[in-house]
This record gives C-alpha cells, sequence and structure tokens, in this order.
C-alpha cells in the first residue's frame, strides 16, 4: 500500500483532470466525449512507439533516441516510394529498408558499443538520429510530402442517439486509431505470451536467456531493432497522412518518450497504459486547460501539449523514478 | 612487524560501536537475521565467514548503504535505528570496498585528496578564484595526503589515473582514500582480495602500522583465514547471515561450530 | 620533442599545483595569447569574425558550462539551450528595464537567474539518474521554448515575438565592430575558462567527478549528493546563462522564438562529446569543430568546384554530426583533447613510444 | 673556486663557511611528500649544531665512532658532520647489508652511537646487539612503527635535535669550540671495503686527504655552488660519499636526494643534475633500456633514431672534444641534436650534465662512445677507497674509452717491475683501522700505495689498468701478457660471451671463444641460416669468420699498444658448449677460472699450440636438470690475423 501512493495520487489527478471540464457548463458531454475519444487515438499511437522503444531498451538496454528519426526516415521512405508504386508495394520495400537499418545499427553502433552504460549508447542514438535526419532528407527529400491511405478524410457523425449533436470523428483517425490497437495488442501479446517474445524481453537482464532459446544476442538486437523500425514505419505512415510527411514527425514521435517514462521503461503494459494516458491527458490540456491558461496569463496561444507531456512525466519521476510499472533498480556495493 | 597486542601503542578501550539484533532482507531473501556484536575502541576487529555469509551486508548496514528491517545500530553513545552514508562518514567512520570503488577518472592524489572533503570548509567562490582560505586549503591538506601516500609507500604514482594501477595498487589507493578522512573507525571490505602474498603482506603492515599509528579502530572483513588470525583481536564468525561465533582467534579456532561451518567448507 | 624538463623540480606545493607546471606550455600559451589579442584584431576579416570566432567564443562558454555539469559531475542534460533562452532573456528584461545597469552586472544577474532555474530543473537528478534524467532536461527545454514563445512579457509584447537588442556597452566602451566583440569576448572567455579550471581542480571539482566516477564510494566518504549535484547544475547553468546572453546580445543582435530550441541543446552536446567530455580544453576544441564544419560544408565544395545546395550542406552537416559522434564514443571517448593529451604526451617521452 | 677556503681544514669548518658565505643557497633537497623540500647551508648547519649536542649529551667524545646507516636523505650527511663537529668519526654502513655483516664494523671499532634510517635497520641492530655490547644509542630518523619498541638504547632523531638544540642555545660556544679544536690530519671517516678476500678492512681516511682530493676535481672540472648531484647510490660507498659529502663542503653545491627507489629515474629528470656519477652497468642499463623502448618506437622514430645515431657516432664525441668537425657533419649533428639527442638527454635526465664520471670497472667502448656521442661529457677515473677516489681523471678533450686518463694534480704514480701500479698521494688513506699487518701490506715505507692493479702509462701519459697483478703473466719472450685485459676487450663484442685466453710461459697468445647463443642466434636467423642447435651453430665457418673479425678488430687496437702488442690472438676456437659455474670452468660471481678451463680442456689448448686445424672433443656435460651426458665434437681451429706492432712513440 504505502510505495503504491503515488499511483493513486496520479490516478486521483488524472481523475480530477476528467471532470474538471464539467466545472464549466458550457462543455457538452458530447463534445467531451469527442476530446476523449481523440485523446485515445492519439494515445494509441504514443503507445506504439513508446511499444519500440521499451522493446528496444528491455532487449539493448539503450534509449533509443533515434526512434523520432526512424519514423521520419520511414515515412519519407513510404511517400516518396508511394509515387512511383502502390502503396502497400512502398510499405513493403519500406520495411525491408528498415530491418537493412536495423542490422547496420546493430553491426556499426550496438556493437562497437556493447555493454557501456546507458546514457554513452542514448549520445550513440543520438548519432543515429542526426544521422537518419540527414540521410533522410538527401536521399528522400526534404520538402512536405503527402501519403494517401485512400481513406476518406471526411468527418463522421456517431452516436447521434447517445449525444445531441452527436461525435464529430475522422474517419481516417478511426481507422488509423483500430490498426495501432490491433497492432498494439499484436505486439503486447507477443511479447507477453511467446516464448520467442519473452525471450526478447529477458535478454536485457540475462543475455543466457536469449542463448537459452537459441537466438545469438546480435540476432535478437536486429530483431528488436526491426520490429521497432516497423512500429516506425506504422505510426509513420499513420502520422503522415494525417499531418503531412515533414521533419517535425521526428519531433512528434519524441512525445513517446514521456510515455514510456511514465509508464516505466522496462514494462509493456506501461507503454500502453502511459500511451493512453498521455493522448488524453494531453487533448484535454490542450483544450480545457489551455484556453484557461491563455486567459489567466495572457498567453500568446496555447500550445501546452508541447511540453504537457513532459513535465507531467517529469513530476511524475519525482515521486516514482521506476515508472508506473516498471521494476525497481537497487545498487549494489 | 609489531602487532603483538600487549606492546601496542594505543591501549584498546571501550566500546565504541555495537549492533544489536540487526536483520537485513533484500526482497525474501535474509542476508542477515538477528546479528549482534561490537567493537572495542583501537581494536582490531575481524568478521569472517564463507561467501555469501553477510559479510559485506554488514558493512553496508554500519555505513549507512543499507538499512536494516529490524535491530539497532549504538556507535558513540548513540542509538541509530539506520543511518545514512554521510552522516556516518561525518560521524567518523569510513571505509573501503571489496571490489574496488575508486574513482576511475581521477588521479591517485586526487582520489585521497576527495577523501578530505569534508575537513575542507572554503566555500566555492573563494574556491573559483583560488584564492586565501581554498588556495590554503588546498596546500594544508595535500600535504597530509603526501603524508598518508608515503605511508602507504605508492609516491611513485602519485599523478597517475587510478584506472591504469595494478589491482594490488588500487586496493592501498582505496585504503589510502579511506585513511584520509582520518576516521574513528575505518570499516575494510576484504583489503586483501585477489592479492599475491607479498602484497598481502604488506596490505596487513600497512594495516596494523594504520591501527598502530593513528590508534584507528579497524573492523576488517576477509576469507582468508590465516591472514585475520595473525592481525586481528577478536573474530565475529558469520555463517548464512548469523553469528556463529565471537571471541579471540585463539576462542574461534577452537570454536567446533566454526570449524564446521567454516574451516570445513572452505578448507 | 621540443620538452626539455630537466632542472624544471618543485619545491612548494604552490609551484606543483599551478596551472601549467611546464615551462614550455607555459610559454606556448603565452604566445598564444599574444597572438590572440595582438595579432588576430588585425589579421582577420569581418566575415570570419562574425561567422566563425564570435560564435565560437560563445559557444565555447557554453560547451564549458555544460562540460562541467556532463563531463564532470556526469549528469545528462538534452536541456541546456533551455538556460540559454533563460540567460538571454534575462538580459533582454534587464537591459530593457534598468537601462542604467552595466553590462557585466546583467551578464552576472542573467547567469545567477539561469543558475536557478537550472537548479530547479537539476532537483530531478537526485532522485533519477542517466536516461531518466535526460527526459527530465528535455522537460526544460521544451517549457521553456513554450514559455518564451507564449507569455509576452518576456518579449515585451513584440507581435512576432522576436526581439532586437541594442549593441553592448560597457564603460562608455560600445562594443560593436566584430573587432571589438571578439576581444571583448575574448576577455570573457579567459575569464570563465579560468574559473572552471579552478573549480574542477578544487574540493568541488573532485566532489563532481566523485559522483559521476563512483557516486556510492562518493556519499561513503561524505560527499553530499545534493551538495555536488545541484551546485553542478547551477555552476553549469550560470556558465550557459551567460553564454545565452552573449549569443543574444553580441552574436545575433534580434532573435526569433525558438532560437534557442533542442536542436542548439544538442549541438552543444555534440561539442563535448567531440571535443572531449570531462576536459575544459575539450570544450574549445568541440566548439571550434562545430563551428567550422557548416561553414566548411558550405565553402570547401564550391571551391573544390563541386557546389552543393544549402539544404544539402545542411543535411551533410547532420549526417557528418551523426557519424562523428558514434565515431568518437566508439574509438576515442574522450574526443579530440584525448587526442591532443596522447599527443603532447609523445613530445614529452620523445623518442621514446608513448 | 675564487673563494678562499685556507685554513678551513675540517668538514665542521667548510659547513661553518658556507653557512656564513652562502646561508641561504640550497645544500640539500630531498623529494618527500611530494615536493623536492630543500635545506639551505643554514638550516644544514643548525641541524649539524643540535645533532652534535645532542650526540655530547649523550657523551660521545672526541675520537668516538658513529656508526651511520641509511639510504640517501639529510640526516644521513647531517650526522656524519655532527660527529665530526665533536672530533668524532663517521662509520657509514651499508644500508642494505644483513645485521650479521653489521656486526664486525662495529665490534671492530667499538662503536657506541649510531644513526640509522628506519625500523628496518633498527630491527638488524638489535638482532646483533648481544655480540655488540658497546652499542649503547641508537638514534633513528623515520618514527615510522617504533612507537611500541620499549629498548633503552632508542631515541628518534627529532628527540635528539630538539635535546640537543637546547644544550646549544644554552652554550653555543661550546661546539665552536669543539669545531675549532679539529685539524687536517684529524681522521673523518671511515669507510669498510666489502674485502674480496676475506674480511673487511675499516680504511681510515683524514679530514686533510678528503678535503684535498674533493678540492683537487672540483678545480680540475670548475665545479661551483651552482652545480647540483643526485645522490642515489649507498652513501657507505666512498664513491657516493665523495660526491655527496666531501666534495659538496668543498664547493657547496647542493645534492638530491630522490624519493624512493622506484623513483630515482623520475626524480633524476625533475633534477637534470649537471654533475653525475655512476658505475658502468648503470649506464649500461640505461642503454638497455633506451634500446628496449626504441624497438617498439615507430618505423619512422626508428628509422630517424638510427639515422641520427650514426650520425652521432662518426662526430659525436669528436664534437664533443672540440675536435675539427666538417660543417656538413655539424650541421646534420645540431639536426640530431634537436630531434634525438635533445630529446634523448631529456628523458634521460642528463640534459643539464657538465661532467660525468664511471668508474669501478672496464666500461665496454661502444656503450662508453654512446654516452658521449649524445653529448654527455661523460669520462672516467681511476682511484679506490683508500685513496679518497681521484687518483687519475680524463680531463675534458683527451678521452679515451680504453684508458682512465692521467693522474690528477697531487698523485705521483710508479710501477713495480711486475707492473703493480703504486699511487703515493695526499688523499692516500691514513691506516686499515687495527690492522697493522694489512697497512704495512699495502703502504710501503716510501708512503707508496700497492693498488694490486696491473697497469702501464700510455702514450698520451693516461694511466691504462688492464688487469689485477695476480693474473697478469708473462709470454715466453718475457712480454706482458694480460688475460683478463683481452678477454674483457673480447666480450664487448655481442657475439662474444666468454673468452678465455692462453699464453702465460707459452710464444703466443690463442684463445677459447664462448659464442654468446642469443646474439649469434639472432645474427644467424636475420641471414637465414639454419642450425640445429648450439654445437652446430658453434661450428659453422660463418660463426667462425665472424668471431675472427672481432678478435682481428682486438689484434688490431692491441697492435697499437706497443705494451702489449705481443698479446696479439693467434689463434682461435669456438667452445662446442657455454662454460658453466656448475661445471666448475666459471666462479659463482660469473668470472673464468682461467687455471682450471686450462686443465679440463688441456686437449683444446695444446691443440691450439700444435697447429691441428681440427680437434675432436668428448666432455662431460651436466644438463639443467642435473642429468650428465657427453658431447663429441670435431672442433675447428682457426688462425686470425695479427698485426705489426705500430713503432712505439716513447711511452711514459
Amino acid at each position: 500500500m504505502r510505495k503504491n501512493w503515488p499511483v493513486i495520487t496520479l490516478g486521483l489527478v488524472l481523475l480530477a483532470g476528467l471532470v474538471a471540464p464539467f466545472a464549466d457548463r458550457s462543455t457538452s458531454p458530447g463534445f467531451y466525449v469527442e476530446v476523449l475519444l481523440g485523446g485515445l487515438m492519439a494515445g494509441v499511437l504514443y503507445s506504439l512507439v513508446a511499444l519500440g522503444f521499451a522493446l528496444i531498451f528491455k532487449a539493448s538496454g539503450v534509449f533509443n533516441f533515434a526512434q523520432g528519426a526512424m519514423v521520419l526516415f520511414a515515412a519519407l521512405a513510404v511517400a516518396r516510394l508511394a509515387e512511383q508504386v502502390p502503396l502497400w508495394v512502398a510499405m513493403l520495400i519500406a520495411m525491408v529498408i528498415m530491418v537493412a537499418l536495423a542490422w547496420v545499427i546493430e553491426r556499426l553502433v550496438l556493437r562497437p558499443l556493447v555493454n557501456q552504460e546507458g546514457v554513452a549508447l542514448l549520445m550513440a542514438t543520438l548519432g543515429v538520429s542526426y544521422f537518419l535526419d540527414g540521410f533522410g532528407q538527401t536521399i528522400w527529400g526534404s520538402d512536405i510530402y503527402k501519403i494517401e491511405l485512400g481513406i476518406p478524410k471526411e468527418p463522421v457523425m456517431i452516436l447521434e442517439s447517445l449525444f445531441q449533436g452527436g461525435i464529430l470523428v475522422n474517419k481516417e483517425d478511426f481507422v488509423a486509431a483500430i490498426v495501432a490497437t490491433a497492432l498494439v495488442a499484436a505486439l503486447a501479446l507477443f511479447f507477453q505470451k511467446t516464448t520467442t517474445g519473452r525471450a526478447l524481453r529477458a535478454v536485457a537482464d540475462d543475455h543466457q536467456a536469449a542463448q537459452s532459446i537459441g537466438i545469438p544476442l546480435n540476432r535478437i538486437w536486429v530483431i528488436v531493432w526491426s520490429v521497432a523500425g516497423f512500429v516506425a514505419l506504422v505510426a509513420g505512415v499513420i502520422w503522415g497522412s494525417k499531418l503531412g510527411v515533414q521533419f517535425s514527425l521526428s519531433q512528434v514521435a519524441l512525445k513517446a518518450l514521456p510515455v514510456v517514462i511514465l509508464g516505466g521503461f522496462t514494462s509493456v503494459t506501461g507503454a500502453v497504459v502511459g500511451g493512453l494516458i498521455i493522448g488524453v491527458g494531453e487533448k484535454m490540456a490542450e483544450v480545457f486547460l489551455g484556453p484557461v491558461m491563455v486567459k489567466a496569463f495572457d498567453l500568446a496561444g496555447g500550445g501546452i501539449e508541447n511540453w504537457f507531456a513532459y513535465v507531467l512525466a517529469l513530476l511524475f519521476l519525482l515521486v516514482r523514478p521506476e515508472g508506473l510499472f516498471g521494476e525497481k533498480l537497487i545498487d549494489r556495493v | 612487524m609489531g602487532g603483538e597486542a600487549n606492546s601496542r601503542a594505543h591501549r584498546i578501550g571501550e566500546v565504541i560501536l555495537a549492533l544489536k539484533g540487526v536483520s537485513l532482507a533484500f526482497g525474501g531473501v535474509k542476508a542477515l537475521s538477528d546479528v549482534s556484536f561490537d567493537v572495542r575502541e583501537h581494536e582490531i576487529r575481524a568478521i569472517i565467514g564463507p561467501n555469501g555469509a553477510g559479510k559485506s551486508s554488514m558493512l553496508n548496514v554500519i555505513n549507512g548503504v543499507y538499512h536494516p528491517q529490524q535491530g539497532t545500530i549504538r556507535y558513540l553513545e548513540r542509538e541509530y535505528h539506520d543511518m545514512d552514508p554521510h552522516e556516518v562518514a561525518v560521524s567518523g567512520i569510513s571505509r573501503t570496498f571489496q571490489n574496488l570503488a575508486l574513482f576511475k577518472g581521477m588521479s591517485v592524489l586526487d582520489n585521497i585528496m576527495s577523501g578530505r572533503n569534508l575537513k575542507m570548509h572554503s566555500n566555492i567562490v573563494m574556491q573559483a578564484l583560488r584564492m586565501g582560505p581554498a588556495l590554503r586549503e588546498e596546500i594544508e591538506h595535500r600535504e597530509v595526503v603526501e603524508g598518508i601516500i608515503d605511508f602507504l609507500e605508492i609516491q611513485a604514482y602519485r599523478k597517475t589515473q587510478v584506472g591504469r594501477l595494478s589491482y594490488g595498487l588500487q586496493k592501498r589507493v582505496d585504503l589510502a582514500r579511506a585513511l584520509a578522512m582520518e576516521p574513528r573507525v575505518l570499516l575494510l571490505d576484504e583489503p586483501m582480495s585477489g592479492m599475491n602474498m607479498e602484497e598481502k603482506q604488506d596490505m596487513c603492515r600497512f594495516i596494523l602500522d594504520a591501527n598502530d599509528h593513528f590508534g584507528t579502530t579497524i573492523v576488517l572483513i576477509e576469507h582468508d583465514m590465516s591472514v585475520v588470525m595473525d592481525i586481528s583481536d577478536r573474530v565475529v564468525v558469520l555463517d548464512y547471515g548469523k553469528k556463529i561465533g565471537d571471541g579471540t582467534p585463539d576462542e574461534v579456532r577452537a570454536n567446533q561450530a566454526v570449524v564446521d561451518a567454516y574451516l570445513g567448507v572452505s578448507h | 620533442m621540443f620538452y626539455r624538463e630537466n632542472g624544471q623540480f618543485k619545491s612548494t606545493y604552490e609551484s606543483d599545483q599551478q596551472m601549467l607546471p611546464i615551462l614550455q606550455d607555459r610559454v606556448f600559451m603565452l604566445v598564444l595569447l599574444v597572438f590572440a589579442f595582438g595579432a588576430v584584431p588585425f589579421l582577420v576579416s569581418d566575415y570570419l569574425f562574425l561567422s566563425l570566432l564570435i560564435p565560437f567564443l560563445i559557444l565555447t562558454i557554453a560547451a564549458i558550462g555544460l562540460n562541467l555539469l556532463v563531463g564532470y559531475c556526469g549528469q545528462i542534460s538534452l536541456g541546456h539551450a533551455a538556460f540559454m533562452a533563460v540567460g538571454a532573456y534575462a538580459a533582454y528584461n534587464l537591459v530593457l528595464r534598468v537601462p542604467q545597469l552595466n553590462f557585466l552586472v546583467v551578464l552576472l544577474i542573467s547567469g545567477l537567474i539561469a543558475a536557478v532555474v537550472g537548479l530547479v530543473f537539476g532537483i530531478p537528478s537526485l532522485r533519477i539518474k542517466g536516461l531518466y534524467l535526460a527526459v527530465a532536461t528535455l522537460a526544460a527545454q521544451f517549457f521553456m521554448d513554450w514559455l518564451f514563445a507564449r507569455v509576452k512579457w518576456f518579449t515585451n509584447y513584440a507581435h512576432s515575438g522576436s526581439v532586437q537588442t541594442p549593441p553592448v556597452e560597457l564603460f562608455g566602451w560600445t562594443v560593436n565592430t566584430p573587432a571589438e566583440k571578439y576581444l571583448f569576448l575574448l576577455g570573457l572567455l579567459i575569464v570563465f575558462t579560468l574559473v572552471a579550471k579552478n573549480l574542477v581542480r578544487s574540493r568541488i571539482g573532485r566532489e563532481w567527478m566523485a559522483m559521476r566516477d563512483m557516486d556510492v564510494a562518493a556519499e561513503v566518504i561524505g560527499i553530499r549528493p545534493v551538495y555536488a549535484k545541484l551546485t553542478a547544475f547551477a555552476v553549469s547553468s550560470f556558465y550557459v546563462g551567460v553564454a545565452g546572453a552573449l549569443w543574444g546580445f553580441v552574436h545575433l543582435g534580434s532573435w526569433e522564438p525558438l532560437a534557442f530550441n533542442l536542436t542548439l541543446s544538442l549541438n552543444l552536446l555534440f561539442m563535448i562529446i567531440i571535443g572531449g567530455m570531462g576536459s575544459l580544453l575539450g570544450s574549445y576544441f568541440g566548439a571550434a569543430f562545430i563551428v567550422m564544419l557548416p561553414i566548411l560544408l558550405n565553402q570547401l565544395p564550391a571551391m573544390l568546384g563541386v557546389p552543393i545546395s544549402t539544404s544539402m550542406a545542411t543535411h551533410l552537416e547532420l549526417m557528418i554530426f551523426g557519424v562523428l559522434i558514434v565515431f568518437f564514443l566508439i574509438v576515442e571517448p574522450h574526443g579530440l583533447a584525448r587526442l591532443w593529451a596522447i599527443g603532447k604526451e609523445k613530445l614529452r617521452l620523445w623518442p621514446f613510444p608513448h | 673556486m675564487a673563494e678562499n677556503l685556507a685554513g678551513l681544514d675540517t668538514f665542521p669548518k667548510l659547513l661553518l663557511h658556507h653557512a656564513r658565505t652562502r646561508p641561504e643557497r640550497p645544500a640539500i633537497r630531498e623529494k618527500d611528500l611530494g615536493i623536492w623540500q630543500t635545506w639551505s647551508w643554514h638550516r644544514f648547519a643548525d641541524e649539524v649544531r643540535s645533532l652534535a649536542c645532542g650526540l655530547e649529551a649523550h657523551d660521545f667524545k672526541r675520537g668516538d665512532h658513529l656508526a651511520i646507516v641509511g639510504d640517501n636523505r639529510p640526516r644521513v650527511y647531517a650526522a656524519m658532520c655532527a660527529a665530526q663537529c665533536l672530533g668524532g668519526i663517521a662509520v657509514p654502513l651499508y644500508q642494505d647489508a644483513v645485521a650479521t655483516e653489521m656486526a664486525f664494523p662495529i665490534q671492530n671499532a667499538a662503536i657506541t652511537h649510531a644513526v640509522v634510517e628506519d625500523q628496518e635497520q633498527v630491527d638488524k641492530l638489535l638482532e646483533i646487539l648481544p655480540q655488540c655490547p658497546t652499542l649503547a644509542h641508537i638514534y633513528f630518523d623515520e618514527p615510522r612503527g617504533m612507537r611500541h619498541y620499549a629498548q633503552p638504547q632508542l631515541m628518534s632523531c627529532d628527540k635528539l635535535v630538539e635535546l640537543g638544540g637546547e644544550s646549544f642555545r644554552r652554550d653555543p660556544a661550546f661546539l665552536e669550540g669543539e669545531i675549532a679544536k679539529g685539524v687536517g690530519s684529524d681522521t673523518a671517516a671511515m669507510f669498510f671495503t666489502s674485502g674480496t678476500t676475506g674480511v673487511a678492512k675499516g680504511v681510515v681516511l683524514t679530514h686533510y686527504s678528503l678535503i684535498d682530493r674533493a678540492r683537487a676535481a672540483a678545480e680540475m672540472e670548475g665545479l661551483t655552488d651552482a652545480d647540483v648531484v643526485l645522490a642515489y647510490l649507498p652513501p657507505a660507498w666512498i664513491g657516493q660519499n665523495i660526491f655527496s659529502y666531501a666534495q659538496p663542503f668543498v664547493t657547496g653545491y647542493c645534492i638530491c636526494c630522490p624519493e624512493s627507489a622506484e623513483t630515482v629515474m623520475s626524480d633524476m629528470r625533475d633534477i637534470g643534475p649537471t654533475y653525475y656519477f655512476a658505475p658502468p652497468r648503470v649506464f649500461e642499463a640505461l642503454l638497455t633500456q633506451v634500446s628496449i623502448r626504441m624497438e617498439d618506437a615507430s618505423a619512422l622514430k626508428r628509422s630517424l633514431y638510427r639515422y641520427f645515431m650514426e650520425v652521432a657516432r662518426k662526430v659525436g664525441g669528436e664534437i664533443l672534444d672540440g675536435g675539427s668537425v666538417g660543417a656538413m657533419d655539424r650541421l646534420l649533428y645540431r639536426l640530431g641534436d634537436a630531434i634525438v639527442y635533445g630529446p634523448l638527454r631529456n628523458v634521460l635526465g642528463m640534459s643539464r650534465v657538465r661532467v660525468a664520471y664511471t668508474a669501478g670497472e672496464a666500461i665496454g667502448p661502444d656503450l662508453f662512445r654512446f654516452y658521449r656521442s649524445l653529448g654527455i661529457n661523460l669520462k672516467q677515473l681511476y682511484g679506490s677507497t683508500e685513496t679518497c677516489v681521484f687518483v687519475c681523471v680524463q680531463p675534458n678533450g683527451q678521452v679515451k674509452a680504453d684508458t682512465v686518463g692521467p693522474a690528477v694534480k697531487g698523485v705521483e704514480l710508479s710501477f713495480t717491475p711486475e707492473r703493480e701500479l703504486l699511487i703515493r698521494s695526499p688523499g692516500l688513506f691514513k691506516e686499515y683501522y687495527r690492522n697493522p699487518e694489512a697497512t704495512a701490506a699495502s703502504k710501503d715505507a716510501q708512503g707508496w700505495f700497492h693498488t694490486g692493479d696491473a697497469g702501464y702509462m700510455d702514450a698520451d701519459g693516461h694511466l691504462k689498468i688492464i688487469d689485477r697483478v695476480k693474473d697478469v703473466g708473462k709470454l715466453a719472450d718475457g712480454s706482458l701478457f694480460a688475460p683478463k685485459y683481452l678477454e674483457n676487450k673480447l666480450k664487448f663484442f655481442p657475439f662474444i660471451k666468454e673468452a678465455v685466453a692462453f699464453g702465460h710461459g707459452r710464444n703466443r697468445v690463442c684463445a677459447f671463444i664462448n659464442m654468446d647463443m642469443e646474439a649469434v642466434g639472432n645474427w644467424a636467423e636475420k641471414r637465414g641460416m639454419p642450425y640445429s642447435g648450439y654445437v652446430d651453430l658453434a661450428s659453422r665457418d660463418e660463426v667462425y669468420q665472424l668471431m675472427r673479425e672481432c678478435i682481428e678488430k682486438v689484434n688490431a687496437d692491441l697492435a697499437a699498444e706497443p705494451e702489449i702488442a705481443s698479446s696479439q690472438i693467434h689463434r682461435f676456437l669456438i667452445l662446442h658448449k657455454q662454460l658453466e659455474a656448475d661445471d666448475g670452468e666459471l666462479t659463482r660471481t660469473a668470472k673464468v677460472r682461467r687455471l682450471h678451463v686450462g686443465e679440463k680442456y688441456a686437449a683444446l689448448v695444446d691443440a691450439l699450440y700444435d697447429g691441428k686445424q681440427v680437434v675432436h672433443v668428448e666432455a662431460q656435460v651436466r644438463y639443467e636438470d642435473g642429468r650428465t651426458g657427453s658431447i663429441s665434437a670435431d672442433l675447428k681451429i682457426r688462425d686470425a690475423k695479427t698485426f705489426p706492432p705500430v713503432a712505439a712513440r716513447k711511452a711514459a
């Protein structure tokens, strides 16, 4: 009980956040649910990318700052390839590229730096992300590109029976969210249930576990980085089609950092839950808290979502460094 | 080498440090269960026992790295439930580490100098300008540290990065850093592990001299029986986190439980 | 090879602990200083001053600041540009609202303000280490970006959110020609370097390094993590804050919101990785490198007759940075400074091998 | 040496002189606690005064002996002077001697007081206390580990100084008086020579002789109080003592004591002595170190090194001797000095060396030339404890690898018919302590000291030591035959491990050669020469050729020396086995037992002389594992070219 209080407080805070809007009469439940859904949909994507993070961290003890760059890279690849070939082919090729990339990274970066302390590895991934940004834009170009998923963008009205005015949802978002959810579920299952999955997650703790199922460590790294690449690809495509493929994508993906912090680096569940919390929290803050603050402090526009996730994570770190579902670390002497 | 208890410079005094019913567990694993023993001023007190007997945990409890679930620590007329490392250091307990915990990136000199930090008081501005008290301090304490370097015969390595030194020498630097704190009680965690015979003898000499020269009370962990028996005044024997023997080397040698549990196992 | 150290023995601790114990080094340094102050102002073109030397000098101060935190105290930070921003905006508002203040005082105060902010964002470092801390500092970055972009007061309600600064003036001397700026900054840099050097070779410096190398042992010998880490954050932020103020006033003169964004933070980090963590000299090398590379990339191809587009240049720059960082982390984690040190040792031992 | 030291006929008087004339100049530096702690002459004098008064308080009287055991450190030298202040005699003993070795001197001189360095030495003295009842006071400099020593004889030097300091303050005049009482003819110190034959002898030296020799040499080299010496050899050895006690007292220069045995090299680099002394083995060791470290240097450096060392070998010595050298060579040498010699001197700690001496044994010419070619003014000197060292010294500009130079001012040399070197010099010792026979045996009525060394003056009036008299023989024609001299000359070649020369009472000289397996082995591999083992390699014609070249080089030099031109080696063979101590062919100290070898291999010797080209040998050999086996081999015998003696210019 004693050690769970931060979680509980967090829960309460979020709850407060959830009910707060109703303090203001003008918010209609419909609109509210709309925002909530929006948040959840964004959240699923965060969860997805965060999974990539958690996964790589688990398997190779690397805090992969390059995740964002991978998203951008993948998105660029798909966008430009799709100009020549059908989308699904483009995605296939892109996937192949991402696997190749994973392999190269393992070879040139991870292997030489094996059993270095975390910070060094983090910096290495910084290097990787810089390289990817540069490289990606060099070969794919640096303008803004589109990805056409072929799903009509026009909003649809749902649950009109439930709320007056109903709820506006962007069809594409909706599909995206479902795809993402499916993926998340699949990945989560894969890592929780299958032996391979568990082995992958175990390698960070003891390399025997990996050997035991007969996968050499290096291959495991290639696999997890490929999976991360795959995740990045999906996220990239979805975000790309939504916001257009451009440099800022890599920044958006960085949002997954606070997610893993919140959920706990080492936990798949953490990544999922954290993603949703951040997603919803961010949306709520943007829509309901933002205007209030703008009024209160006479700001030049809201834009709280830029930092909300980080500060939330930061505050949470202070009370519970290991995150929601992470395991506690004791340093021995 | 004159470590004989009869002809030592400081006569063994009152109890200075006492553990009562200390128990420590990590999760389910019991590292120490209800261990009690005391240490008298100026004596050399050994803690022995097979690996995993909880020797190191004992030291970690004493200097506050671990916090025991039960039991109390009495040090200099004060009862602690658990201690905080900094507080412990201030109160005059220092230690060395089993698997070296030196500051790899720093020179031997700086490593030992860092052991003096509690004795330096000039403020950060003075240090930034390296003026007045700050400069004076640097020099005073350098002198003290040089004394210790001389004492441990590591003059030749003064300005080398500790990372580059041999294991035996690093152990010496570790001891030097601990001595630099001018501790009343010095905890040594396997000071001779991984040393060759000659290095061990040197280390013994240093430990005895330190005890003799500065009157430092010494608590040392060691699994090399022979060494311990030669230099220590009283010995505690641990096994699986329990105390199974306590007394002078001879008493302990005579103690059947010890013979079975410890000598039996290790030899 | 050029070293002749026989007879340079030390008979006092002062002389043994001096900054440059070897005569030949002292001579070299003296020559260098004379050259930097006496010759450079007359030899160098304004273009070089503005695009190379001035940014180099300022960024070196910043790099030293970051190095104190990351290289010496071992606390990672991905958000140091935020503290530059604090320094810059603090200075802007001070000059704006208290015009009679001497610029040096302005620098001092803005530095102190940055130090306080840095201290606040350093607090998490007491609970969390390494990777977690990295994220905490990112929070600082994004929050500060937002703060200065959105809170109009800081920008004095400028519509675009961009700010102009008056030319620096102190003791009646208006620092506006490139050469003057250069001299002004050079003077500052030397002072800041000396102070940093003194800190790292004093008690506080040893406490930082102890924290970096083996925090448990450090605590056991009585070093207070709170004190060590927070002083590191404060001092570091102070340096970076001052650098920020100079960046705004002396280098940019006017800047948009987000002039001090994540990219700048990361660049600072690269400076010390490439230059050398835990080395003041390294901060110089790193800053010089980061400043020079883009210029080279813009000039060199043209000179070689294969001109490339500016965007191409920037991408190339990114890639080169990326590769170099990984390269240095793998091959020489102590960066250019270590290479320099080795070179020096070789000269001292010449003709013997190192 | 402008300053007038007239009337300063004892060390204490010299000390006071320096304390007056150069009170703040450094007298002794010791690297301690990380820096060079410096004692000015003033401070040094104070220390001596206090120690002296302290000793006096513990009734140390005129003529008493003070044993001094310890490594080089200020107190050790202060103690020597303190004893002399009271008209006492300093008796430095080797700090590395074992307790039992210390017993004799202490009994012999009925020593009552001893100043020792540390616990280690104290323990030794306490151990022999029973045999040495006279020893009543032991003062230790280093209190470390001494806290629980209860013995009544013990006291720390600090205590002694404190005690002495008080009594000095009470009555300063007293000590002045004591010092004034001293005269040059008083005994200053006694050095025990580790007698190669039998028991050690205490060599008694007076103030007069020590000071006279120290001054003679100092004037010759123009030493001043600006010079610096590193004191790193045992103070009980006259060879160190004269440089770190007698000469500084004469010239007022500063001596430096290293921090510890391991740090000598780096301390030397710190200090950069201007005046340096070392026995050949030290120079040898240094050179080996240099070669080894150059081995793993980068190719570029190695080739640079080789090239410029070649240049140096050609012209370095000449330039140092102020000889005439072509402008081009000078230029090259300058260049080399900038990028090789200079740095090398720096890492060796010899950048500032003005004068360096070597003595004790013969030094290999290549070794000797190496240092000179680097621009280090290395010179040889000849002397012994009995002569206060300085008998012969090579003056600047007349340095040769194989002589020890002309007599130093004040020294007379002459030779017995057996070519034993006789010395008459103000530096001669007074006597062997309580050993009249020995004294009489080595010092005759006319005051000639019989050195037991055989030698002669070469054409330029340089003394050349060839051997111990007892080993010198005659060829049939009565001309001089010095086997050891020949053998040494041969052994200076890396390829030759041992050599045994025969010729006493015969018409010409022949020799056994023992090749150096390692060197010759490498040599063979370099030239892609397969061989199955020692015996095989030893019997190769190429190897014989190699050895012949060496021998003929030696013959060539010999021819240039009329005195021994007739000792040129005519025939030689390469032994089929290494000479072994286990086979009784070498002494335990690895000296050839010439007679024994001669008898053991009589057949071979005869073969050498009766002109055979091949001789068959059956030999018992003892292997490492103790088994004995027998080798049989056919040894070739080869002739070596000999040269007509150079027309003898008139020698001394």
